[in-house]
């Protein structure tokens, strides 16, 4: 088993979500987050004195799939999440062990 | 010369602080509108509204009321639909202390006993929130300055036009066409439903139309970011509207008192009528219905406040608030992108109060044997004035389009228009931002200072 | 007839503005209430209050204003409970406009010189902030509809009641039993001290009981979600409150001064008093204890604003602030769930207002060498308020009870009562989540169509 | 004895109005400088509003009063700085009903007709909105404490002290040296330029000077966390502004109707002056500039709404908004930390407001025909009012400094002055969070109960 | 080295934290998220228009624990987030390398 | 390549952020969080009931690197957070496969 992490531009969360769910994927952990990169930030003034904002806003998705998955999940989420702008994200994956589903206490790919 | 002008403390404390009633509504509005905007872009949408006061606060004094309450432009005696800009220029005559005989300017003033200034600064309120009223229907997408000049040309040419025709003995008044129609019979307006609520509610439509709808629209979800700001502009602009209508009597006596108690019991009326409506439709009564209530039963009973009983307001209120909640559904249906329903609300609103005044006014409505007069009159005067607002709200719009521009970019809209047309942003909620770059880095405190040199 | 009735403009004019203020008040409350709460509770906080303004907004023109001041209902000439709801049923014989010779209907007004409309709208506002009063002691978990019904029936039997004995020449005005106790001794309640606040608190408490705590009380933490929108609503509430107290004076003059000045005073001194007890009790002075110690202190002047000296407010308000301070505890060790403390603001500080008038009144008070008649018969009244509203507002409550039921189900309440009883959420502050379905899809903008064509 | 003294009810209703209206200016203050601060600050700044109507309130009666308009406390008939405090000690002499010849102490009122306690009542409320300007330059870093203390100490030596010079009767009056320079000419402080602006603006200086810089100020971003707050402040600012500027008039009057308009019409030119510098300076026109503007134009009319024209107001507003966007970077440039710009806005706009009279002040300005000498005792009154508060808010702050202390620790400024020194935070907006222990656990609802027992 | 990650019910964290420090867990991270997956999200309405709220809130905490421990710790969790209801969330163990303190410096089992 | 995570105290960001770019770090993923551990938090205090706040405000750092210099990165971290006070944080490092930039499709070391 495999967790996929992508953090992605924020409006591009609605996009990604219907093609992960086409894919088959049946859930998705989802939070808030500001990046850092090459992309640029904005400027804000208040009375005079200017401020940069540096960490933008972004989405992390984290999707816990079976191994055999991960790489096609991994294709899904950069095909949707791409608008081809400096900014658009990373997607990554990270070996995992012992998935348990709360409710049932079921492990591994059945608790997904 | 020989007629007395003696000054009633009394009555011109009630202006004075129906005037301060009414400007507060501007600021109620942008709470109002702001709460209900996605939080991105609630700074904008509360700067049309204060922008309107801007505008519309200098552009009164210099032309403004002498457009309204003037002389007919195009001549003496003509029902006329612009006063004359340049008669009270200024305030040129209005002022106290210029004529030692009369040290109040009494004698031109249109309220007996309250010095001619208190009307002016009365009456500028009106022209200043009618504007702001607008804003509504074009959130989230307009340039900031396409917005002043538009505040600027439509108050001058649509505002004060209307309040000539219906106030400033113009077309639409008492001495106009409509008014010698029937014996006895002249419209009822008694405190802006035309003027005000039908002619914003038009002119939103008409840019709604021109500027074309959000990005998104019908497809995102585009919630009030704030109900607790929502709440708070339907709380100031019940209170305000209390100078709006009762202050509209021109007096502080038993007519303000009943358009005061109609105002309160016609807007707890139409709150219930919006509730129930919502329970039935969608299962819940929410409290974005009853704010969107309240302000639906202001302004349908502000043309009536003066002529209604208390139960027939009741009434109106009911049938206000129930109209008004199916109305915010139609732009889905019809596809326009009205944002925050200025349609639905004060066009609808303003054409149910305008309209039901001829059934229920105590003295010449249909139901309480005044026969068909007063409805017909009514239903024309309101038609008049959806031509003349649509028309000339048409060719402002337009020609703004195809020089200045209505729309930011696709891209700024979509960053947020608070940050890309104003360069901030309305909250910063979490006490550990500060300090540590999550909201940004002091770049430039010192850096203009030359342009203060 | 040979009465001159002469309309007095000045009076008028306060009488007016001091009905916007109260009006004012019930947004206000709502305000000071909704910051209180959880965030997932403060829109049906904020609904309570203006279900209350839409409810008793209604009634009180129909039967209210006749019930409070009309002729005893069980027969003329006795102290009676209710006054007769269909003598001045739909204000029949208030309006303006109706007999020629008394053009205001002055002759059947409560004050001298202002129009009976303008009295009717002014004490419309104080029946609607005392049903809201009570709904800060049931927070969180009760149905909207319930509310609705409560808040009608309460109104009708346990408010117009009191306020007919205490106010419409009933069982405790001075023509009273307890009015005739003492020589030159009548009951003293300036502007509601039994009538709004006791009422209210004892309401508040059986209804607590009645309905029980919320889920997690005195476990869970319950900290107010937004302390800003406590201050605005305290803001708020001392604004409104100067139409409660000074316009309570029926007239622009020297006592209505004085009430103005003495609801100041007595309200700065009571929020110096409960920041000095949190400061000695838990070592901060907070922002939540100032925002109630003004609300305590202006509970306390209330009757009391007429008959103190400001430095006797000054007294009065710091033992209000510091006594309800303590209160507020109470819950805790008693263990109800009075979760906004009405019971240790409204109904405490309303006996402390009530019953130290025996006190410091400048006339009769006992420290001001007039007795003990004042004290004994403020204890009297206040004891017959308590008993009559805890009474009523059980039988009220229990049949509520059984009938609609008064709670959500705890599923409901856990999730939060905004989104399960109302379809909605107060804030969507981030600024990204609009569109990027964080928030939500826009499922069904059209669906309901039907329902409007 | 043989004067007649007759109650004028509407100029009575209308400072009743203006008393309340500008009380509610303190509150309004309080969210138009919280929601400039920190999100970790916001509830100390706004306890800064609220203890200075708290510690002022009781003062006022008890000594403020006689202090401002008593007789010179060093000998009847010099041009003093002072009043005696024990004249009107508790109001004495000023009550209603204790002359039963003149039963609202008329005789002693400072305004014709209108009872002594009213104008108590008014002049009260400046006094509060004043210390609480001053709290704006030192925000985020004192401890409440000695902000309580400062401000019991600062309204007695030199608010009251201003008031008596320039209001009764003493040294900047008309009576005074500046007073009899120029035939004709009086120095002109129509409602509170240097008394209240000024003051406040050099007392805010010297405080940030004295107290010294936030920890963090020049680097890190201290950017306002709630422009909604602000906006609402700046609205609630503007309407309780009637009743200073229209209430000083003293009656419901011509001058009253000309102060309302020109009040208006000076705030839209400011904040349209302030947007504009902003637009060429920074590139956007922001909210904040629009609220920073609104209360420029505010303070800078304030002096001279009496005895200006509408147009001359309209230039008045404009410099001053233009003048105030450029001050408030001064801060960056000198290094001193004036946190929320009460010199930028307050002293620079007083000035502003105070020496143009001398150009455009209609009967004798300069611009008008009036040659220079109101220009020079402007200047001049400003000077005295500058060194007067400047002096003395000195002395007050060091020796504070050296008892009490001024700051907060460096960690608990760091960690928030919410939460270290009022044991709050102001927000818990996430609905999930209560109940999980994200915010909090209820540790000990009950443990303090022994101190009510 | 294990980083358990668990994604639960909000209103159970305060239950779970409790069962961790009765089990001796001395420290954990928590954060917000939403969550997709079974459960059904709520409807809302504004002036008559839906919307369906899709995520729902969760809560996700991270804990670092000996390798040997992860299991029970899983198995703490999994019993004190468990409603039985859907959507009652997620648990999963990562592998981790280089635990360090910051305080201190202090590297592997003794960082914790 | 490696994930290394950092929990650190919020005021603690800017300086971490400038002594990872001088090192080289290009980019993070920054979010904020609770952590709860030796630290102690603070009490409030509403109408005389008192609340002990025991999460404290954290933010948490994601920084995908190249293996050979998660060690590095992980000591600018840690010099760059310390105050040396209870609470400064952890630091620690997960083995992460796939990494893809989604501008681009990038893969490996070069989607950094
Ligand atoms: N080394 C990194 N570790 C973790 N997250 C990163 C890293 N580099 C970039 N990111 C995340 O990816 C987002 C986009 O990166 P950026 O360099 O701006 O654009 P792009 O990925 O298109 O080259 C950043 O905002 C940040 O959230
Ligand atoms: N594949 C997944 N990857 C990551 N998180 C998941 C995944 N599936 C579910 N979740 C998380 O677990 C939560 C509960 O899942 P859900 O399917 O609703 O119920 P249950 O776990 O009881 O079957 C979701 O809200 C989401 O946060
Ligand atoms: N076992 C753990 N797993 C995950 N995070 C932890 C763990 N222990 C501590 N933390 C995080 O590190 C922070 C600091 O830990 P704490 O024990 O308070 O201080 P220190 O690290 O200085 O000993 C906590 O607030 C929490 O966010």
């Amino acid at each position: 088993m495999k967790l996929v992490t992508a953090v992605i531009k924020p409006f591009k969360l609605d996009e990604v979500r219907a093609a992960l769910l086409a894919f088959g994927v049946q859930g998705m952990t989802v939070s808030e987050s500001s990046g850092y990169g090459r992309q640029r930030g904005h400027t804000e003034v208040y009375r005079g004195a200017e401020y940069t904002v540096e960490l933008l806003p972004k989405i992390r998705i984290e999707i816990l799939v079976d191994a055999e998955d991960a790489d096609d999940v991994i294709d899904v989420i950069v095909r949707a999440a791409r608008t081809g702008k400096i900014g658009d994200g990373k997607v990554w994956a990270v070996p995992v062990e012992n998935v348990v589903r709360v409710r049932t206490g079921e492990r591994g790919p059945e608790a997904l | 010369m020989d007629e007395v002008l003696e000054l009633a403390p009394g009555d011109t404390a009630w202006l004075l602080v129906s005037a301060s009633l009414v400007l507060l509504m501007t600021p109620g509005l942008a709470f109002f509108y702001g709460g209900m905007t996605r939080s991105k872009s609630v700074l904008n949408m509360m700067m049309m509204s204060f922008g309107a006061i801007g505008v519309v606060g200098v552009v009164y004094v210099l032309w403004g009321y002498s457009m309204s309450f003037g002389t007919d432009a195009f001549g003496e005696g003509t029902a006329g639909i612009w006063g004359d800009p340049f008669e009270f220029w200024a305030l040129n005559g209005l002022l106290p202390g210029t004529d030692e005989a009369d040290p109040y300017a009494l004698s031109n003033s249109l309220l007996t006993g309250i010095p001619a200034i208190v009307v002016v600064g009365f009456q500028m309120t009106f022209a200043i929130i009618t504007v702001a009223l607008i804003s509504g229907s074009i959130a989230d997408r307009v340039k900031f300055s396409t917005w002043l000049v538009f505040t600027g040309a439509w108050v001058s040419l649509v505002y004060f036009g209307l309040a000539h025709m219906v106030w400033g003995g113009g077309l639409l008044s008492g001495d106009g066409p409509f008014g010698s129609m029937f014996t006895d019979i002249a419209p009822i307006d008694f405190a802006g439903g035309t003027v005000v609520h039908i002619n914003a509610g038009v002119a939103g439509l008409v840019l709604a139309l021109i500027i074309g709808k959000r990005r998104g629209f019908g497809k995102e979800p585009m919630r009030p970011h704030n109900l607790t700001l929502v709440m708070l502009g339907a709380g100031l602009l019940w209170f305000g509207w209390f100078g709006f209508n009762a202050g509209s009597a021109g007096a502080a006596d038993g007519l303000a008192g009943l358009a005061w108690v109609n105002t309160t019991v016609a807007t707890a009326a139409a709150m219930i009528g919006w509730l129930i409506v919502e329970r039935l439709r969608d299962g819940h009564a929410t409290s974005l219905g009853a704010a969107s209530g309240v302000v639906a039963g202001l302004v349908a009973i502000t043309p009536a406040a003066g002529a209604l009983s208390p139960v027939g307001s009741i009434f109106l209120g009911l049938i206000a608030g129930a109209l008004c909640a199916l109305a915010v559904s139609l732009k889905f249906k019809l596809g326009y992108d009205d944002s925050l329903d200025v349609v639905g609300v004060h066009l609808v609103g303003g054409l149910v109060g305008t309209v039901l005044i001829g059934l229920f006014a105590t003295e010449t409505g249909l139901f309480y044997g005044g026969g068909i007069g007063q409805l017909v009159v009514q239903i024309l005067v309101a038609l008049v004035a959806i031509v003349f607002s649509g028309v000339l709200t048409l060719i402002i719009g337009l020609i703004l389009k195809v020089t200045m521009g209505w729309r930011v970019t696709a891209d700024d809209e979509v960053e947020g228009i608070d940050i890309t047309q104003h360069g901030e942003s309305a909250y910063d909620l979490d006490p550990t931002a500060s300090g540590s770059g999550a909201s940004g880095v002091l770049a430039n405190a010192t850096k203009k200072q030359g342009a203060q040199a």
